[in-house]
């Protein structure tokens, strides 16, 4: 077999995160008054939601399927925090964690026990999340009152100059680090999405962690749902919306292949950031709106380009 | 995807050698008209019966398209992209060129756009042998950004153009572009299933690796494919243009998602090698009939969201045929 | 083991090549960099420029900024809240707040957070459409310059009205619904239904959503024609892309003209429309003057011209006027707005007030 | 005329091929026979171009020519009738037949369907096939699918002037008789328009169609003679050499079984696969199942270790009632399983040594705090010391280790999570001989230490060689139970009796 000469495993390991310092650099360079520590903080701080969603999808992309529906359950837990805020108080966020958790189960078991490949029981299943948010919201934006914000302070508040909402995001990132890298659940979803068939002979039970991954995408879907929501005081049924792209992208940049068996919320923490510094990039640069679109559509594509693992890959479907 | 190991010996009797399993979204289609025709005001009506047909004529031909794509065992998620960027130069051509002539430069210039863009994305595909999930992906952003920048954002009017005569102009009671789009599923169909290109297409979705082996020029067809793919989606444009008399790029909205899903709900299977352009047909009119069956019912608008979602689960677990089913991914 | 054999060399070479354009493309790009100078720079931050009513929007914004000579830029939301927010704290932050913003939020509550930014940066910031009800210019002297709305439960009452009128005040009306969430959806809704109360013998047969888009509006126009059929006496449309959409489809059945409809945003396919006697009626809020006066108005606060804390309430918070388009006036609207481009007077800060915005 | 000279092929440090030569004239049938892993498959994989030899070179009508692909081989007259399946199972026969060259079919454009129909039925007709066309070759059966793959061979006819070469790869493997019979009377009806290499484990169908025979032991030629001067018996002493090697499987080290039932399996059965099957399986005990394909033993062990459900019949381990629904409840029971296919079943390819051996037990790996990478790099080290396996670090991926190495990495996982009855299928296929006799150590220590064990072998001498016990199997029934203790091993040929 002539091996094609890829980037040997550790080059591409690393490559993303060299393409971020590269962009960064460039930015800072072209835009002077940009290279400030209250900027990067800035820059967390707005990359912080997209983050913790496209952490979640990691979880489902590293096994080897796709989560559609992780905008819909978003925007369902930002719906359900404004809801129950006033009446439950700081009960509202497990409850919008929980509703995140159900939401996420029942589309691994869609996806496994009906054996409906993932594409499309996620797809299904965010049509039916987003129906349930515009009943529950009455098909309009929930405000949150002057009198309930305080309790979103643990998100949207600053101490000292940091804002909250970086260090949420840095909780998910270890929380996603540990469940992938220290439990059994993490290491079985590697081998999982880089062979199915040798991890079933194995003895491992497929199918549970499937769902659990799935379950976890919700978790991760809702707690960007309360962050999008606390950010702008109120929980809309289409809040997360137009977020899935932009987080399938960040999962893809970071590095973690589309067919899983690599990668993780690391990787994709890195793919988030450059998502943003690309997005930012090109404000600052002044770049010709109309052009912002295209711009996006080419760096995604040679991303695909450098990340794809094309040694051992016979036939790319 | 291998067949299930010696299932050769079909049951006795002719009813049983009819593969229930293809037949599924037939029946699911029949059931839906028969409760509907029941339920919902007027709906068994010539005339509500040629809106269904107008109103599915463009998402038929995006679905063929895609359906091209799906048979090899691929995805094209730049539908909304190329319809986008077919649109605008499609209006942009009209508008410059006067007289009879400017509709017919219009269509070939979609036609030409979007094969252009569906060619890029085969040739991006193969060449870089990277998934093509992610290169339509990037491909879909890239030809949104060309149709807001090919008129700066604005819309180009085709009112009173001749390409309007492709909504306007009835024959048999149907509009122009019902006949389009029923010839684009025709011309398909023969491609699909009478030509050496439309074979090369199962033999790459049921075994690519057999199919390398025994010289079927695989690069070449998949190529071929997604330039077709977005011929269609030209084409779909052409018909969306003429339809809304304007071209913008907001044309090609939400349209992604209803093409797959209706290619799913037809039957033809996501892990590529079964399906086909008329499978794809029925799952186009299954999803365009629950809409207006939904509306004829007066159904609260957020309910519509939720029953699309079920039903697509419902119809692709009743026709998965699992039995032969290998890795759900 | 790879039995496609790609080893031609080539490959590895046009990946380096990809990458170094992916890297470079970001850098070299076509916009004009942003110079630091005492001229503040002129933002707009709108939805998209893929839609025809924000993109005239845009053009207004060009016009003004060019006649004072300041540098412009344009953000678009793509409908992403977050977007929307990130990239005016950027422009803020590259501009150290030596700007001027005229912002259509992506939904209400995204106003707080622009707003606050914006006066902690001292920069000079405008508001259109969408806020919160509590969050008032006055609140944040001089910076929180003004918000300019338009009366979507007026001019959502207007329209329908002209419609009940054109049916002789009696018959069955179908109306088609922006994004069900969208604040200027709920109030132009509002307007319709408070007029349709005034006219009781006018009921509406049906309320579907078609998210802004003439496609989806074909398709729900078409199947109100089976279900209600000869019923439906006027149609009622919360946007004008939505009006062409009905329009289109009673053409395709070639009742085009029989059916009044009348949609709101007054694009110049829907002007044509009501000028053909196709459409009953459009509500022109000017976008043009929308996209110049949004910026106008904050230029002129930052410049002196005027202080914003001294103006009354209605120059703080006010609805812009808009000319509602009926077969009357379209003709001449038509050759002054449309045929001809706007010259327009930017001075002229408060022409447009038309009665402060109602305190809900 | 195809000629061989001086083949020879080598995976990484096995050598498959050292240096073979054969001869196939025109019109004749050359038979190929030789056990398990003697380079028979690799020699037709170099003929048919789907592998290509790293020395020697092969000629053509006297022509040296190279296979660089099948299409380069069929263009030469070469096909190849593969042992597993070659056909694309959602097309149809007629489509399958002409694959790649539909081109003649094509009229203004359009594949003309019911010429290539008739052509199809026409080819059909010279295997005496008759299935319609146009049904999907999913829906046959092994033998119909069988039979298509000749005639797909012999469709080569229409195209190449000069006489085919058909390599038939265990043909009859999956064939009743009466569909045998049919085959060689297809064979000896063709050998006017082609020549024939017979590959087959069934020494008697051999001799009985071919004219001369060419045997192969370890890679190399080693002897060719008239298929009228040979017998069964002289035949399969060629293939085994000297006598079977007692000390080679140490047999020496085979202590009898300890008395406890590890598994009891009673009146076992699977629809169309093997009935009535019943047998008890000692701890320490090797029991060996023999039987040529088709003989249902593959079957039997994948319903053993949860990957398919029994139709009847009963089992239990410990006292206990054994029914998996999935290999994750077998391995909870304590079953391990070394999968035929290491590299798709039986490795995670590209995670490291270390996760792989862990996989099957994560506890061994997990610390207090969590998974430990520094425990299960510990671990590896054990297991590289113990077994020998030669691995640049305990973090290589399992994808750089050679196929012997990857073996003793499949085995130390089963060892990390304690299984007490193990199922080898195929444990030495595609292993170099050193890394064979390393295996067989392992066998015996597992045996040593209780381990109950399922042997599916390459070769029946390794059958015989490794186990206490065997169970023959033929047609999916136990033909024969026959003991195997140390010194009292039973004669191949007589076991070959029950197994054909």
């Amino acid at each position: 077999m002539i091996a094609l000469p890829a980037p040997g495993p550790r080059l591409r390991a690393v490559l993303p995160l060299l393409v971020l310092l590269g962009l960064i650099v460039a930015l800072a360079v072209a835009v002077p008054n940009l290279a400030s520590p209250a900027t990067l903080l800035l820059l967390l701080a707005d990359t912080a939601t997209l983050f913790v969603l496209a952490a979640g999808l990691s979880f489902v992309i590293v096994l080897g399927s796709i989560d559609l529906g992780v905008p819909a359950t978003a925007s369902l837990a930002g719906v359900v925090t404004a809801l129950l805020l006033p009446g439950w108080g700081t009960w509202a966020f497990p409850a919008a964690l929980g509703m995140g958790l159900l939401m996420g189960t029942v589309t691994g078991l869609v996806h496994v026990g009906l054996r409906v490949p993932s594409f499309i029981a996620s797809l299904a299943a965010g049509g039916v999340t987003g129906g349930l948010t515009l009943w529950l919201s009455d098909a309009q934006a929930v405000t949150i009152g002057q009198q309930d914000r305080a309790r979103l302070d643990w998100v949207a508040g600053e101490t000292v100059g940091l804002p909250h909402i970086v260090g949420v995001a840095m909780a998910a990132l270890l929380l996603g680090w540990g469940l992938q890298r220290l439990t059994p659940f993490g290491r079985f979803s590697l081998a999982i999405g880089a062979s199915e068939a040798a991890t079933t002979a194995s003895g491992v039970r497929v199918g549970r962690h499937k769902v659990l991954a799935f379950a976890l995408a919700g978790l991760f879907a809702a707690l960007a749902g309360i962050m999008l929501a606390a950010r702008l005081t109120s929980g809309s049924p289409t809040g997360a919306s137009q977020l899935l792209l932009p987080a399938i992208a960040a999962v893809i940049v970071g590095g973690t292949a589309i067919t899983g068996g690599t990668g993780g919320v690391v990787p994709t923490a890195v793919g988030a950031l450059t998502v943003s510094v690309a997005r930012l990039g090109m404000t600052f640069l002044g770049v010709d709106a109309f052009a912002q679109q295209i711009l996006f559509g080419v760096i995604l594509v040679s991303a695909v380009a450098i990340t794809t693992d094309r040694a051992s890959v016979v036939a790319t479907k | 995807m291998t067949a299930a190991a010696g299932e050769s010996a079909a049951p006795p009797g002719r009813l049983a050698r009819v593969p229930w399993r293809a037949m599924a979204p037939l029946l699911v289609l029949a059931g839906l008209c028969l409760v509907l025709g029941l339920v919902a005001p007027n709906f068994a009506t010539t005339g509500n019966f040629g809106r269904i047909a107008t109103s599915a004529a463009v998402p038929a031909v995006l679905t063929i398209g895609a359906t091209l794509v799906i048979l090899m065992g691929g995805i094209d998620l730049s539908i909304e992209g190329a319809m986008a960027v077919a649109a605008v130069a499609a209006a942009l051509v009209v508008v410059a060129v006067p007289g009879p002539w400017g509709a017919v430069a219009g269509a070939a210039a979609a036609l030409a756009t979007g094969a252009a863009l569906g060619a890029t994305s085969g040739l991006l595909h193969v060449g870089l042998r990277a998934p093509s999930f992610m290169i339509t992906l990037g491909m879909w952003f890239i030809g949104l950004g060309l149709a807001i920048w090919l008129v700066g954002g604005g819309t180009v009017s085709v009112r009173d153009s001749e390409l309007r005569s492709l909504a306007l102009v009835r024959i048999g009671g149907l509009p122009l572009s019902v006949w389009v789009a029923l010839g684009a599923v025709l011309l398909a169909w023969v491609v699909q299933s009478r030509t050496r290109f439309g074979r090369a297409l199962y033999a790459i979705g049921g075994g690519e690796d057999l199919a390398v082996q025994s010289g079927v020029p695989v690069g070449r067809v998949k190529i071929m494919a997604f330039a077709l793919a977005g011929l269609c989606y030209g084409l779909g444009a052409v018909l969306a243009v003429a339809q809304l008399g304007q071209g913008n790029a907001e044309i090609g909205e939400g349209r992604l998602f209803a093409a797959v899903s209706a290619a799913v709900v037809g039957g033809t299977s996501l892990l590529g090698g079964h399906g086909g352009v008329l499978h794809s047909l029925v799952g186009v009119i299954i999803v365009v009939v629950l809409s207006n069956g939904m509306i004829l019912l007066g159904v609260p608008p957020y309910l519509q969201q939720a029953v699309q979602g079920l039903l697509i689960i419902i119809a692709v677990a009743v026709s998965l045929d699992r039995r032969g089913q290998g890795l759900v991914k | 083991m790879t039995i496609w054999q790609p080893a031609r060399p080539g490959l590895l070479r046009r990946r380096t090549l990809l990458q170094g354009m992916a890297g470079f493309a970001a850098l070299a790009a076509t916009g004009r960099p942003a110079r630091a100078q005492d001229m503040p720079t002129l933002v707009n931050s709108i939805r998209s420029l893929s839609n025809p009513y924000h993109a005239t929007w845009n053009q207004g914004g060009e016009a003004f900024a060019a006649a004072i000579g300041a540098p412009y830029v344009t953000l678009v939301t793509e409908g992403d809240s977050e977007k929307g927010i990130a990239d005016i704290r950027a422009i803020l932050q590259s501009t150290g707040g030596n700007a001027v913003i005229n912002v259509d939020p992506n939904d209400a509550p995204d106003a707080r957070p622009i707003v606050e930014a914006a006066v902690a940066a001292g920069a000079h910031v405008l508001t259109q459409w969408n806020k919160p009800a509590d969050l008032h210019p006055w609140d944040f002297n001089p910076n929180y310059v003004a918000h300019v709305s338009f009366d979507g439960v007026e001019y959502g009452g207007r329209t329908a009205q002209v419609l009940i009128d054109a049916i002789g005040g009696a018959g069955g009306i179908v109306a088609l619904g922006g994004i069900l969430s969208n604040t200027a959806a709920i109030d132009r809704r509002t307007g319709l239904d408070a007029t349709l109360a005034a006219n009781p013998n006018v009921q509406l047969l049906d309320f579907q959503v078609a998210d802004w888009q003439s496609g989806k509006a074909f398709d729900t126009t078409s199947a109100w024609l089976t279900r209600f059929g000869p019923d439906i006496k006027a149609i009622w449309a919360a946007n004008d892309d939505m009006a062409i959409g009905a329009l289109e489809a009673l053409r395709a059945e070639g009742l085009q003209g029989q059916i009044p409809i009348t949609g709101i945003d007054g694009i110049q396919t829907a002007v044509e429309a009501v000028r053909a006697g196709e459409m009953a009626a459009t509500v022109f809020w000017d976008p043009f003057w929308q996209g110049a006066m949004g910026l106008s108005i904050p230029y002129h606060a930052r410049t002196g011209t005027f202080d914003p804390a001294a103006e009354p309430p209605e120059h703080r918070e006010f609805y812009g006027a808009a000319t509602v388009v009926t077969s009357e006036n379209a003709e001449a609207f038509y050759n002054e707005h449309i045929a001809a481009t706007p010259e327009m007077d930017f001075e002229d800060l408060w022409g447009r007030v038309s009665g402060q915005i109602r305190q809900s | 005329m195809l000629i061989g000279e001086n083949l020879r092929k080598s995976y990484g440090n096995v050598e498959a091929l050292r240096g073979v030569s054969l001869e196939v004239r025109p019109g004749e049938v050359v038979g190929l026979v030789g056990e398990n892993g003697a380079g028979k498959s690799t020699l037709m994989r170099l003929l048919a171009g789907t592998q290509r030899p790293t020395g020697g070179r092969i000629l053509r009508d006297g022509q040296p020519v190279t296979l660089a692909s099948p299409r380069d081989a069929n263009a030469l007259g070469i096909a190849m009738v593969f042992q597993e399946q070659s056909l694309i199972p959602n097309l149809s026969v007629a489509e399958n037949l002409f694959l790649g060259q539909d081109r003649g079919f094509v009229r203004s454009g359009l594949i003309d369907r019911r010429a290539m129909r008739e052509a199809a039925l026409r080819h059909l007709a010279k295997v005496g096939l008759d299935v319609n066309p146009g049904r999907r070759a999913g829906e046959l059966s092994f033998a119909q699918r069988q039979m298509v793959e000749l005639a797909k061979a012999l469709a080569l006819e229409d195209r190449v002037e000069r006489d085919l070469v058909i390599l038939l790869d265990e043909p009859t493997s999956v064939l009743e008789q009466a569909e045998i019979d049919l085959l060689f009377a297809r064979v000896r009806a063709l050998r006017s328009r082609a020549s024939f290499i017979f590959v087959s484990h069934r020494l008697d169908e051999v001799l009985a169609i071919s004219d001369r025979v060419y045997v192969m032991r370890d890679g190399a030629m080693v002897a060719e003679a008239q298929a009228s001067e040979m017998t069964p018996t002289e035949l399969h002493r060629m293939m085994v050499g000297r006598g079977v090697r007692t000390e080679y499987y140490l047999e020496s080290r085979q202590a009898p079984p300890r008395e406890e039932v590890a598994l009891s399996v009673r009146g076992l059965g699977k629809r169309k696969a093997f009935q009535d099957v019943s047998f008890d399986l000692h701890q320490g005990e090797v029991l060996g199942l023999a039987g040529v394909i088709g003989s249902g033993r593959e079957d039997l062990i994948r319903i053993l270790f949860g990957f398919e459900r029994p139709d009847a019949g009963r089992m239990d381990i410990g006292g206990r009632v054994y029914a998996p629904r999935s290999p994750a409840e077998a391995v909870a029971r304590g079953l391990g399983f070394v999968p035929s296919e290491r590299r798709t079943e039986g490795l995670v390819m590209t995670l490291p040594l270390g996760a792989n051996i862990t996989l099957a037990r994560i506890r061994a790996a997990m610390a207090p705090w969590g998974l430990s990478r520094r425990r299960e790099r510990a671990l590896a080290r054990e297991w590289i010391d113990r077994l020998a396996i030669r691995a640049p670090s305990p973090d290589t991926p399992c994808r750089h280790l050679s196929g012997g190495n990857q073996q003793k990495v499949v085995l130390a996982k089963w060892r990390t999570a304690g299984s007490r009855l193990l199922i080898l299928d195929h444990p030495t296929r595609g292993i170099d001989v050193g890394a064979k006799e390393e295996v067989f150590r392992l066998v015996r220590d597992l045996s040593d230490e209780g381990v109950a064990i399922l042997l599916v072998a390459d070769t029946l001498e390794e059958t015989i060689g490794l186990s206490h016990r065997m169970l023959v199997m033929r047609d999916g029934v136990v033909s024969a139970e026959l003991p195997a203790p140390a010194g009292g091993k039973p004669d191949q040929v007589r076991v070959v009796e029950h197994m054909v």
